[in-house]
């Protein structure tokens, strides 16, 4: 990319690299943002094409790019259980009940509504109500009581399929 | 000295504070969004804690997830960096409160110098020259007519409570004034939910220049020689250098001695800067305070030796400064570029999006603080800055030809993605700039499509 | 190449050659970031193509999606024509006869036999022989009389099978 | 000044080199074997010239290639970085036959200084203390008992031609003596192609302290201070820092005066350093002269303010050194660490290969040189050096601090590559070093199997 170094310069100036370049980039870039590659691909701006083609049997892995983050939850721990996770809606210390000794919520096994609390979660004195995001069975209760949380932790596991 | 600092900040100041901690012996604390999972300062850090979403309202200017975050890592201090909660008296409050050490002036003094109408009657209280103007808000259209007939058009109205560019309007026209007085209380409401407003002088063609400031909690100050920060696009600085060029040397004493007099009357500790305006005459006149440390400290710290960040914690521990006016010696000269993922032919709008290049300038004497990396991402939920690329030279030219070097020898790749890097070339090639006569009005001059005649 | 943004330093130099380079850097570029070779590529820009294929035994190991540098004979330019190569042993200037105005010791279309001199390179007044690899047909004579030549570039090509 | 500087190097100081050049506005021709066909200087430079296989013989270290590349670029000077021809006088000799200015000292300084017991006669006569032992070259057996049972054991016998760690014994039992005197020579003669020898006193325990010297070419000569280079696994110098800790005043002085009077005798102009020994009483003894720029000039460079390799360019182009003696002040302490691509823990062998990751340290006060990418190769065809990592601060234990977070930042990956990060993160916090009392015998105390009871 050294043609823009001088930017003066660049209306007159040799602009075959930069044409290569530039439509090298958008090659790239293409492919990089396609779910499915192509069995070809041609690019070509003005004097410069680029031509690309792939066999069958590379179009079916190429479905999954190089690097690829996180397949999925990129915001919750690697590997959750299955179903629907109830996440701390801020940074805080999660309750189970509503207060110090008291009746929990919602225990596993518990069937919920969607929007029903299941626990508190405070910050600097503010009570924040944890509530259901689907009707369902608690499946699995992942925090203690008392224990601190960051935004996003999933706290429990719910079963919506048991609703 | 504390055991665990927080940082409540992100991208390249979050990381270097970091850094400093860690030279320091100090556990590092970090807390991000989800947006910034994994960002370099997560896993630069002893302890990471996400503490809310994308949108900074929600994470980090929420104030009850910094300190929930605070909490949980057992910090015992908080350096919030600049910009999100840096300047708010009252996050400085919540952390005394909470008995941990805000890493800044004590909330009483943010409040005080924050507000710019007590900041200048504060500053003219410690001798401070103020361009003309009103002190206190003005309240109304008739009263702001007077003012701007005594003092002579072109007057600025700005927002007591503005800041970093925002808040503030150039009239030229009295006929245009009492329109735009009205204008600026109503953003200034809608931004800072603080319609108050002032007056002063418009100089179309002053340079910006800013004294570094160290203050202990024993009532020691010392400065550490200005910044010039003409170069700047819609009052945002993008070029930054110290010495400031063409200054007298009497100059330069007269202004260090006055901030750090304007400081130590305000009761100010910790790093601060103090911006002035500096006329064709060489004539100076007090701006504002900015109680925090700056993006462009670095070559402050280039020309002086000073590691500033360690000094803001040695200071926030009630050490004394352990440096002398005396002692603290400029050498050479610094200049810093802000690269910003932005796009200077479409107005500066910024491009955020998937870095899949990157190669950053290094060799000798440069510096480049930077929390992006090759496969990361610049996000479109805050402000578009890159990285802050400083070099530092014996003299002016070569530090110019250095930072000449370093700039093509920075490569950023990814869809969508470019940089205003060829414009810091341009503009480092004015000739105004090159002879260091250049003023604020320098990008105008270098994005204005009908370019004037004068030089 | 920042040669490219010099108009003025490239009078002398063959543009071709740099155009050539500029191709084959961008087609390089183009296949390192490749997770999956593909089993074809054209580029062209201007007066200059580059096309290549590859076999199906070849897009096998292609798969392994780690950076794979230029795909074959790395050390050699780009798409050179087919047949084998005689490459420069030096860096100096290259002549194809033994004086100045003499016949060459080789022109397209001779027949040669391994070992057999066909040019020369100078370098810091030491005399150089340039030798064919191989008998076979000079298919083509790269470099003009008195050109500079770097260290393995292509001086020639010789069709083994025509010997 | 030049039009086009030819670097007839590679590696990182083959782009250190390029830096310059380019600051300096001069064109930058770069060689480059098959095997560095894709590094850094060659995307770098204006131009870049293939001169050979990878084996240095027939690419760095073949003459006739080099000047053709030097020819073929239009260059009107060479600068040849350290190691392969820069201190070989016929490379300087070829230069000058060419009308092409050789960046070092004339060839015939060359010639004086690289043989070590012309050198020692120079310095010698130039009034610096040599250690007991001869100047002229031992001729045989029984001559070198003599002289050894003169001068005291341990003795160390080194080759006239030796350097950089090779080339040397030390013979502790006079039974031994005979029989590794004819070692050495041998070894020599395979090595340097010249089997003379000489002997002098072996300080086991002694401090390798350096003077960096810039002459120009009108007569003038200036030092830099001191490096201090003690921390040597096999001789080989991985931790250099600048100033020497622990030397007094006075001794910092007659040190540099001694190395500037010695090189100005001996007709020197460029950038060159004289190495002494200095024992635990801190009494010095003159070593030996490197006619070249270092690898670790850039200890040097952060503590003056200098760059070396722009004086370089500027003495060899005729220009006046402009700065004198008494301008040229230290500030602070700067480190630097050699990282290797090598493993500790199997004598240091070389692990070469693919960098598929590197991340290298940056921020504040920290300078990386290095050629190596991410996705590029360590070759196997030459030393394997890295990255010097550089860190300065204004004393030496914020010197070590920060070189400790510094190294705690870099990380390379790729398969079958090791560094010696963690070896010298073990070095730094020894308590000698820390101390600053450390001397050439540390590395051999860490990877001893055996340590000794001695403190």
């Amino acid at each position: 990319m050294t043609s823009l170094i001088e930017p003066a310069q660049t209306e007159g100036a040799a602009p075959l690299a930069e044409a290569l370049d530039e439509v090298r980039r958008s090659a790239q870039s293409l492919l990089a943002d396609l779910a499915h590659r192509p069995r070809a691909l041609r690019i070509r701006a003005g004097d410069v094409v680029v031509e690309m083609e792939w066999t069958e049997q590379q179009q079916a892995p190429a479905a999954t790019p190089a690097p690829a983050p996180a397949p999925e939850a990129p915001d919750t721990p690697p590997a959750p259980p299955p179903g629907v996770g109830i996440s701390s809606p801020i940074v805080g210390t999660f309750y189970r009940a509503a207060e110090p000794g008291g009746t929990p919520f919602v225990s596993e096994g518990d069937q919920v509504r969607r929007g029903q609390q299941v626990g508190i979660v405070e910050a600097m004195k503010l009570m924040i109500p944890v509530e259901a995001d689907a009707d369902g069975r608690i499946l699995a209760v992942h925090t203690a009581d008392g224990a601190p949380v960051e935004f996003g932790e999933r706290l429990m596991t719910i079963d919506p399929q048991a609703g | 000295m504390f055991e665990t600092v927080l940082i409540a900040n992100r991208g390249e100041i979050a990381l270097r504070v970091a850094r400093t901690c860690r030279e320091l012996g100090l556990r590092v604390a970090a807390v991000y969004s989800t947006e910034d999972r994994d960002s370099t300062v997560v896993r630069f850090a002893d302890q990471a804690v996400c503490i809310g979403p994308g949108p900074a309202r929600h994470s980090y200017l929420y104030l009850p997830a910094i300190m929930e975050a605070a909490r949980q890592t057992g910090a015992d201090a908080i350096h919030p960096g600049y910009g999100f909660l840096s300047e708010q008296a009252d996050f400085a409050e919540a952390c005394e409160a909470e008995g941990l050490t805000f890493v800044g002036p004590p909330p009483a003094v943010i409040d005080r110098l924050g507000d710019k109408s007590t900041a200048r009657a504060a500053m003219a209280d410690a001798g401070l020259p103020l361009l003309p103007g009103t002190i206190e808000p003005v309240g109304d259209a008739e009263a702001v007519a007077k003012v701007a007939a005594d003092i002579g058009y072109p007057v600025i109205v700005k927002a007591v409570a503005g800041g970093g560019g925002r808040g503030m309007q150039v009239v030229s026209e009295p006929d245009d004034l009492a329109r735009q007085y009205r204008e600026i209380r109503s953003t200034a409401q809608s931004l800072f939910g603080d319609d108050r407003v002032y007056v002063e002088r418009y100089l179309p063609a002053a340079r910006h220049v800013e004294v570094q400031v160290l203050c202990d909690s024993h009532g020691n100050g010392v400065h550490l020689g200005q910044r010039d920060c003409s170069v700047q696009r819609r009052r945002q600085k993008i070029i930054e250098e110290s010495p400031a060029p063409g200054l007298p040397r009497g100059l330069v004493e007269q202004m260090g001695h006055a901030a750090v007099r304007g400081l130590l009357a305000a009761g100010y500790v910790g790093a601060g800067t103090v911006e002035f305006l500096v006329d064709d005459q060489h004539r100076f006149y007090f701006m504002e305070v900015n109680c925090r440390i700056q993006v462009e400290h670095p070559v402050t710290e280039l020309t002086h030796g000073v590691d500033l960040v360690r000094e803001q914690l040695r200071i926030a521990a009630g050490e004394q400064l352990d440096v002398s006016q005396a002692e603290l010696t400029a050498r050479g000269w610094a200049i810093e570029c802000r690269i910003n993922a932005e796009d200077p032919a479409r107005g500066f709008i910024p491009t955020p999006g998937l870095l899949t290049g990157l190669t950053l300038p290094a060799g000798p004497f440069v510096r480049v603080d930077t929390a992006a990396v090759a496969g990361g991402r610049i996000s479109a939920a805050y402000d578009p800055l890159l990285a802050k690329i400083c070099v530092w030279a014996p003299d002016r030219p070569q530090a110019i030809a250095r930072m000449r070097r370093a700039l093509a020898e920075l490569s950023v790749e990814g869809p969508g993605v470019s940089t205003n890097r060829d414009f810091l070339l341009t503009a480092l090639d004015h000739p105004l700039f090159v002879a260091g006569t250049h003023d604020t009005s320098l990008v105008d001059r270098l994005t204005d499509p009908h370019p004037r005649e004068e030089s």
